[in-house]
């Protein structure tokens, strides 16, 4: 029953917000329901810790894995919801455009992608998967300008489609189970899945094949090249909170379904073959995303590719496998979410006052605003790695991982994206902060809703770098010993 | 005790430049709250140079392990290589922040100074974690940190695009170095339980040759482009220069230095000597950046950016020092190797003190005179004697001169050349013994180009109003300067002091390097030297009596002007014309008015080096990698459907490999 | 033997035929509405072959399945199609990118394809090949539509057709999955339908047109 | 005793300097057929500056008076490190000639900064022509210094001319021969006298040292003047010393000492007459072609150190 308090405050939330007419009040009445969220997620983190995992009916199940995604989904929802509270305040009254309906769809999505770390059978999952899709469409599209609705189209058709090969991947899995003479019912189930497959071999082939559907069509959703293509148009036309979601936790809830499979493929057909598809795949995003970054033109976009190099680090991690390289894909999910929002809150500023996102129209922050200006520094330094931030532990762990198992062609690309995503961001904002600073901003001054989620994001980058709470390694450890 | 005493200073050291003095600064506004950060700065620096002699002159480490609060062990300690390394720092820091503190009042508003004030003491903080850090993960911390911090330092100057474009090139060429030496690190580790340097060395024996050559090579890449080894320089004359004097001082005399610890560090300490080819390498790589590095000094008119070539040319001598001792380690004669690590060492040291000197002179000379372009200076001496006395030392000490630092180790290095004598019948002395001649043409040439600096700014007429009325610098400064100044003479007057430590320190790098005799000879010989000549000097003095100021001889003209000295640029035009080679100089003449050549009425000169390393090494390499990326960029139609066959083929070709993969 | 089983026989050994029959002049069609049309007798099919299939294991969620594909492939689907072509008012041609005999073509070709494919994985799953074939097969056009059609709601059909191949697969090989899942699957397209129903409405407001390979400001 | 000796060579190279350069402007005169000034011409020379009355540009700093002072202090301490009539010197380790090399270089150094104070265009002038012709002669200076050196194998003057003592006068190497040349090339360049400096004329194109020195007189040019001489000499001194030091004392006995201070007199005779020579054979060089002469030094001298690799193997 606690697995449920979560959606049900979400959908009754949905349905409550859409209730007030007036932005206030709507916005109010979505921060108390995001409050609430939270509690009830914090609850179920807290019962999963205790007991060791939770099961509701045949669908719904929690364990330290699910925990350590929800706990991302809890801190970064409660950080959108606070600056979406402020940023929302220019948004008008449209149809399916207003705050009321902003909030309601966001609590839809944040309720597929919950769900998505909830359900106990793949099937489900799937379903939840283009859930995620079909609550974030409209989102996409949500300012309804030629780029939205664009973003927006292609957005849910390539999602969709890459979606539906995964559907097609957890039926031939499904096949291979039943073939191996587990009852349809529990077929799906993957923890049942889990304990059966060292009793009954599962057809190898028949597993490959299904792992090859599953990381295409997921892997559409993570944004792993080639598939990447809808990633940075959605992220670049969307509402900035909702971008920041996108980045920080759908890509993440995308990871997590992959893990899952990647646990059952390696238990049923040895873990060479779904560790080199997540190594190449990781590889190519993140040398297609980090060489792609130096061109960009679109603060947003630039992030965008920057989210897809980041998924490739994760995927390497979890590719090397091992205790350093799953430690380090974990953390980083957890690390790259929170650098991610920052820097979008922070671009989502830059668009308020200058009214634009190219790069090449801007310069000059560093004296009209400063705040903004030091939160993009901060953001900036986070996401390249650097010390002492958190995400340069993250990538020291992938990066050990590497090495001690002797990926020495994985471990130079890596650290030459590393360099080359290094200088692209320097050149970006280096340009963005110094020279003659372009016209007069309309507001340089941050206000509270906006620093008090941009600060508790910086905090939390510096702080993490500096050391990783025990409450915190706890859960990181819970996860760990699922997977493996 | 001692021990306990010397844990009690290091923290004390640390924790007062990381935490309270950034922390006092940002909090109060006050001008006392912000003296006393300032006094802690200083303070704690001093502490500092007592633990660091402490553990220099006699074997006494302390260890700090912070692993049980990181994620990765993370511990500092002192032993001998980082006791002399951290005594370069806070030797330095102390009288560099005694400068600053007047500099910094006279050249920022109030916020700015707070900023500028938290970022010295943290940047301070970052070098002692590089050159104290026992760890992998503590020195990769301090590295990357080190680099963040100047950076700022450099960005709270000032925020116009060019400046950003410098810092740029900066960054970027740092975190490649970087990204080579973290590579170095990691590839131990499948040889080695931790990167905890113990556990490090004592893997490097089961390294194969291939990985400790990479590692080598790495390091010496990763490292020798933080030092500004040519070609990996050029960020070097575009950081230093922009940055405030006292940061510029440190930068400069203390963070290139930190470079020269972590090879040092790996090629002697972790791996104990490369392949038989390395020193080779090192020495000539050395040899080229320090003569390269000279003859781009002389021919610059801007006083910092002299000063930063200047730096590249000593880094390329302390790299000569350390490319000898190699040669001389893998030839199995290691008093030799000793004998030339201690040259290189002991030039580290002077090195840090009298280029901090000089960059803090020309922090002076700019507070005085808002410029350090030598054309627009002149005459300074008369306007502000005890700064052109210091910097006089510190120009005779850079150019390599006895009874000046400089000269001890320049000596202790050519005498390790000499010594590649006793390695006959193998390559190693033809090369060595030339080495003599090209270090002494470097010696020569840099004492032409400190002649110059010194002559052009602080001789002869002021060649600009800002020159005419310049005034000797506040107190603060001339106090930094002197202590630096006196610091420069003391060793050079009395070397064996310092000597004898640095010996022991070089006997635990070195296994086998006995006492080498020299460094005590010249410990013997340099004082009766100074002895005579100070006493010749001062008797002559006294017999001169009578004099008379009259008017500078002028053939009988009516008066010299300004206009009618030498200037900077004339006076490197000789050896500009004979090394045009290195330069490829574009000379321009222009005659005005145009219409009557014979009888110009303003005649203007400009001469440009053209040859440039970003033109002919950097920018291609930058073009090839943007070029791929707007191949990508083009792959990115906008079209819908491009993106789902992209999806198709990707699940067909995956098809493919899963139905013919064995 | 009764009638009955005789029907559902011809229907296990024949609709594989039909379904091919069905592609093919899916590629060739000209006009939308024809489209629509092919696509609800291709689910028709469909839904035969599951009443045939759930009559022969006597499995009774078979035959919800197929009232599910019969009420909302058959005639929900195609219906809403029709009433959203009428109501966005536009032309009712594909705008195909390729000439019908190129598309006759690829299809045969993907048709043969699928079958290779299915040879090389059908003798370790135990299936009628040509069912599995007929499933790939489907696969393959709803792809080809989606790549080669230019017309927004092409697409949708497109991706519709690749779903039913998915679900033929699915049904072949294991008799469909666990009947809630199926469901929410059901859903999942229907809302999927919806949206892009309210995109190709927003598309033809912004752009006036519905030519998604003309949408092509957002690259690089 | 040994000390006593080693005094008196020093006292003697530093008093006899303003003899060596009478005797070579006498020679000189003879060459060109002039009947020149006696040989003591010098010490009077400088009698009557030493009486007269320091004059200082206006513009000068204290770094112009000092100069003089340190110029001096550098050469006598030079004087000390080179043995005349026995194989020892008062000052003098291991490796000290690279010292002797830089005291030369810090007086050099001064006295360029000197030129500068006047603040004429002069005394720049000659600084800059200084700095050229200074850096591009310590290469070939040490370089030979070091063939020597390795070929004796002792790091320091006097034990190399122990060593050559030690060696038979007839079989002497080509390293020798080689180091000597660029050696001397090297004194001619250092001392500047013809071809690459002259020091007799005032002629602004052509002159070196004496444009840095063009605003000192009385005492200070005294002194400047003095300390040019004690270099000269030294110099002379230092080539004996390495390339025949045949007939130095090796015991401390009245009649080697005066045997060897005899055939040191006729040693430095024999150079001095070659020097005026020289002088009055060749014409000044071109400015720009005295870096070519000193090349050819540091190739020859270069040249000399390989031999000397050969020769040890």
């Amino acid at each position: 029953m606690i697995l449920l308090t979560p959606l049900l405050i979400l959908l009754a939330g949905a349905f409550v917000v859409l209730g007030f007419r007036n932005p206030r009040a709507s916005t109010r009445a979505a921060l108390f329901v995001g409050g609430l969220e939270i509690a009830s997620l914090a609850v179920v983190i807290w019962n999963v810790h205790e007991r060791g995992s939770l099961q509701v009916g045949h669908y719904m199940r929690a364990d330290g894995l699910s925990s350590f995604f929800l706990l991302n989904i809890a801190f970064i929802s409660g950080l959108v919801l606070v600056y979406a509270s402020g940023y929302l305040r220019h948004v008008g009254e449209g149809r399916f455009s207003s705050p009321r309906w902003f909030y309601a769809l966001v609590f839809m999505f944040l309720f597929t992608m919950i769900s998505v770390c909830l359900s106990a059978n793949l099937g489900l999952l799937w379903i939840m998967m283009e859930g995620t899709t079909l609550a974030s469409a409209l989102l996409v599209g949500f300012y309804n300008t030629e780029g939205a609705v664009e973003a927006g189209w292609k957005y849910l058709i390539v999602c969709t489609v890459g979606i539906a090969f995964a559907l097609f991947g957890t039926i031939v899995l499904y096949l291979a189970a039943v073939k191996a003479g587990m009852n349809p019912g529990a077929a799906l189930d993957w923890v049942s899945l889990m304990n059966a497959v060292p009793r009954i071999g599962l057809d190898p082939h028949l597993v490959k094949l299904a792992f090859v559907f599953v990381i295409v069509g997921y892997g559409t959703k993570i944004g792993f090249v080639p598939m990447h293509s809808w990633l940075p148009d959605a992220h670049a036309e969307a509402p900035t909170p909702i971008s920041a979601l996108l980045s920080a936790v759908l890509l993440n809830c995308a990871m997590y379904s992959v893990m899952r499979y990647d646990a059952i493929v390696s238990h049923a057909a040895g873990p060479a073959f779904p560790h080199t598809l997540l190594l190449i795949f990781g590889v190519m995003s993140m040398v297609v995303a980090g060489l792609l970054i130096l061109v960009q033109r679109n603060l947003k976009r630039m992030m965008a590719y920057s989210s897809v190099e980041h998924m490739g680090i994760i995927a390497i991690g979890l590719g090397l496998g091992g205790p350093l390289g799953l430690f380090g894909a974990l953390l980083h999910t957890f690390n790259h979410s929170v650098a991610k929002s920052l820097l979008f809150f922070s671009a989502g500023n830059v668009r308020h006052n200058f009214g634009t996102l190219r790069m090449d129209h801007i310069s000059g922050m560093s004296r009209t605003m400063p705040q903004t200006s030091a939160a993009l520094v901060v953001g900036g330094l986070a996401i390249v790695g650097l010390p002492p931030f958190s995400l340069f532990t993250s990538e020291f762990a992938i990066l050990s991982g590497a090495f001690t198992q002797a990926h020495y062609f994985v471990a130079t690309v890596f650290l030459i994206i590393l360099s080359v995503v290094f200088g692209g961001f320097a050149y970006h904002f280096l340009r963005l902060l110094t020279g003659e600073s372009s016209p007069t901003p309309v507001s340089s001054k941050l206000i509270p809703s906006e620093y008090t989620s941009m600060g508790i994001a910086g905090l939390c980058l510096i702080f993490f770098g500096m050391r990783i709470p025990h409450a915190f390694s706890v859960l990181l450890r819970e996860a760990m010993t699922v997977l493996q | 005790m001692q021990l306990v005493s010397i844990k009690i200073g290091f923290v004390f050291l640390l924790v007062s430049l990381g935490l309270f003095a950034p922390l006092v600064l940002m909090a109060g506004k006050a001008k006392t709250v912000r003296l006393f950060a300032i006094s802690l700065v200083v303070g704690s620096n001093i502490v500092g140079c007592f633990v660091a002699s402490q553990c220099f002159w006699r074997e006494s480490g302390a260890v700090i392990d912070l692993s049980r609060f990181t994620l990765f062990p993370f511990a500092l300690g002192i032993d001998r290589l980082s006791a002399l390394f951290l005594l370069v720092i806070c030797t330095v820091a102390v009288p560099v922040s005694i400068f600053a503190l007047s500099y910094f009042e006279k050249h920022y508003d109030d916020q700015r100074r707070r900023w500028v004030w938290a970022f010295f003491s943290l940047f301070l903080l970052s070098m002692v974690i590089v050159v104290t850090a026992s760890t992998g993960f503590a020195f990769l911390i301090g590295w990357e940190l080190m680099t963040l911090l100047s950076a700022g330092l450099i960005l709270i100057e000032g925020d116009s695009a060019e400046r950003g474009h410098n810092v740029f090139i900066y960054l970027l060429m740092m975190h490649a170095g970087a990204a080579a030496v973290i590579a170095g690190f990691f590839l131990f580790l499948p040889y080695s339980p931790g990167l905890d340097f113990v556990s490090m060395r004592t893997a490097s024996g089961a390294l194969p040759t291939g990985i400790r050559t990479l590692i080598f090579v790495l390091a010496f890449l990763g490292f020798g482009t933080k030092a500004g080894i040519i070609p990996l320089h050029i960020w070097l004359p575009r950081a230093h220069p922009i940055a405030p004097s006292p940061v510029s001082a440190l930068m400069s005399g203390v963070m290139l230095k930190t470079a020269v610890y972590g090879f040092a560090r790996f090629a002697f300490d972790l791996l104990g000597g490369g392949p038989w080819w390395c020193g080779y390498a090192v020495l000539s790589v050395g040899a080229v950046s320090a003569l390269l590095g000279i003859l781009y000094a002389i021919a610059e008119n801007d006083l910092k950016r002299l000063l930063a070539y200047s730096s590249v040319e000593n880094i390329g001598i302390i790299f000569m020092g350390l490319g000898t001792s190699l040669i001389f380690l893998a030839h199995h004669a290691p008093v030799w190797a000793g004998l030339a690590l201690a040259g290189a060492l002991l030039h580290v040291f002077n090195h840090a003190l009298f280029k901090s000197l000089l960059f803090l002179g020309a922090g002076a000379i700019s507070s005085a005179t808002h410029t350090v372009n030598l054309e627009e200076l002149g005459g300074l001496q008369r306007r502000m004697p005890f700064t052109g006395a210091t910097l006089l030392v510190a120009c005779c000490s850079i150019a390599g001169l006895p009874l000046f630092n400089g000269f001890v180790s320049e000596w202790l290095i050519f005498r390790s050349f000499l010594g590649g004598a006793v390695l006959m019948n193998t390559r190693a002395p033809i090369v060595l013994l030339l080495m003599v001649g090209v270090l002494a043409l470097i010696g020569g040439l840099a004492a032409a180009c400190f002649v110059k600096v010194f002559g052009v700014a602080f001789l002869g007429r002021p060649r600009s109003e800002a020159a005419e009325h310049a005034e000797e610098s506040p107190f603060a400064m001339r106090t930094g300067l002197g202590l630096l100044a006196a610091a420069c003479l003391w060793i050079g007057i009395a070397p064996g002091f310092f000597l004898r430590p640095l010996v022991s320190l070089v006997q635990v790098l070195v296994p086998g390097a006995g006492v080498p005799q020299e460094t005590l000879s010249i410990a013997r010989v340099i004082p009766w030297t100074a002895a005579i000549i100070l006493g010749v000097t001062i008797i002559v003095a006294l017999l001169k009596r009578r004099e008379r100021v009259v008017r500078t001889w002028a053939c009988g003209l009516p008066g010299l002007t300004s206009r009618m000295q030498y200037t900077s640029t004339v006076f490197s035009k000789p050896i500009r014309f004979v090394f045009s080679s290195v330069y490829k100089p574009d000379r321009k003449i222009e005659r005005l008015p145009e219409d009557q050549p014979y009888f110009p009425v303003n005649v203007t000169y400009h001469s440009v080096r053209t040859t440039s390393y970003e033109k002919t090494i950097y920018r291609p390499f930058v073009e090839m990698i943007l070029s791929w990326a707007h191949q990508l960029r083009r792959l990115q139609t906008g079209n819908i459907q491009v993106y789902l066959l992209y999806i198709f083929l990707a699940i067909v070709s995956l098809l493919a490999v899963l139905r013919f993969q064995p | 033997m009764g009638l009955v089983e005789i029907a559902t026989g011809k229907v296990l050994t024949s609709f594989s035929v039909f379904l091919f029959l069905t592609v093919l002049l899916l590629v060739v069609a000209r006009r939308i509405s024809t489209c629509i049309v092919l696509f609800s007798a291709q689910s028709a099919i469909i839904a035969a072959e599951v009443f045939a299939t759930g009559f022969q294991e006597r499995l009774a969620e078979a035959y919800v399945v197929g009232a599910l594909v019969l009420v909302i492939k058959v005639a929900v689907i195609p219906r809403a199609f029709f009433g959203l072509a009428n109501r966005l008012k536009t032309s009712h041609d594909v705008k195909a990118s390729t000439t019908p005999t190129q598309s006759v073509f690829i299809a045969a070709a993907m048709i043969y394809l699928s079958y290779a494919a299915v040879h090389s994985y059908g003798q370790s799953v135990h299936v009628p090949e040509d069912a599995l074939a007929a499933a790939v097969a489907l696969i393959l056009t709803g792809s080809f539509l989606m790549v080669s059609r230019n017309k927004a709601l092409m697409q949708m059909l497109g991706l519709l057709v690749l779903e039913n191949g998915i679900f033929l697969a699915a049904l072949t090989t294991t008799f469909g999955m666990p009947l809630i899942i199926e469901i929410g699957v059901f859903f999942d397209i229907l809302i999927g339908l919806l949206l892009m129903g309210i995109f190709t409405f927003r598309i033809r407001d912004t752009f006036d047109h519905l030519d998604v390979s003309k949408l092509r400001r957002l690259r690089g | 005793m040994k000390f006593a000796i080693n005094l008196a060579q020093a006292l003697i190279l530093i008093l006899g300097a303003p003899l060596v350069r009478g005797i070579i402007a006498r020679c000189k005169a003879f060459l060109q057929r002039r009947q020149g000034a006696s040989i003591w011409r010098p010490y009077s020379d400088l009698a009557k500056l030493f009486r007269k009355e320091d004059l200082v540009p206006s513009t000068a700093s204290g770094v112009f008076r000092v100069v003089p002072c340190v110029l001096f202090g550098t050469t006598i301490c030079v004087a000390t490190f080179v043995p005349l009539v026995q194989p020892s010197a008062l000052l003098g380790s291991r490796g000290d000639f690279f010292l002797l090399v830089y005291l030369l270089a810090l007086g050099r150094f001064f006295l360029s900064l000197a030129g500068f104070d006047g603040g004429s265009a002069f005394g720049g002038m000659g600084a800059s022509r200084e700095a050229l012709v200074s850096s591009l002669a310590e290469a070939p200076f040490l370089l030979s210094l070091v063939a020597v050196a390795v070929l004796s194998s002792h790091a320091d003057i006097a034990g190399i001319a122990a060593w050559t003592l030690g060696q038979n006068i007839f079989n002497i190497s080509a390293v020798h021969i080689l180091a000597f040349t660029s050696l001397a090339m090297v004194v001619i360049a250092e001392t500047g006298r013809m071809p690459v400096d002259n020091p007799t004329t005032h002629l602004e194109l052509t002159m070196i040292h004496e444009g840095m020195v063009l605003e000192y007189s009385g005492p200070s040019l005294a002194f400047i003047e003095w300390a040019s001489a004690v270099k000269l000499h030294a110099m002379l001194a230092l080539l004996i010393a390495l390339f025949g030091p045949w007939g130095m004392a090796t015991s401390a006995s009245v009649g080697a000492i005066s045997v060897a201070l005899l055939l040191y007199s006729a040693k430095v005779a024999l150079l001095i007459v070659l020097l005026a020579v020289i002088e009055s054979g060749v014409a000044k060089l071109r400015m720009y072609l005295v870096p070519d002469f000193l090349g050819v030094a540091s190739a020859v001298s270069a040249l000399a150190v390989i031999f000397t690799t050969l020769v040890k193997r």
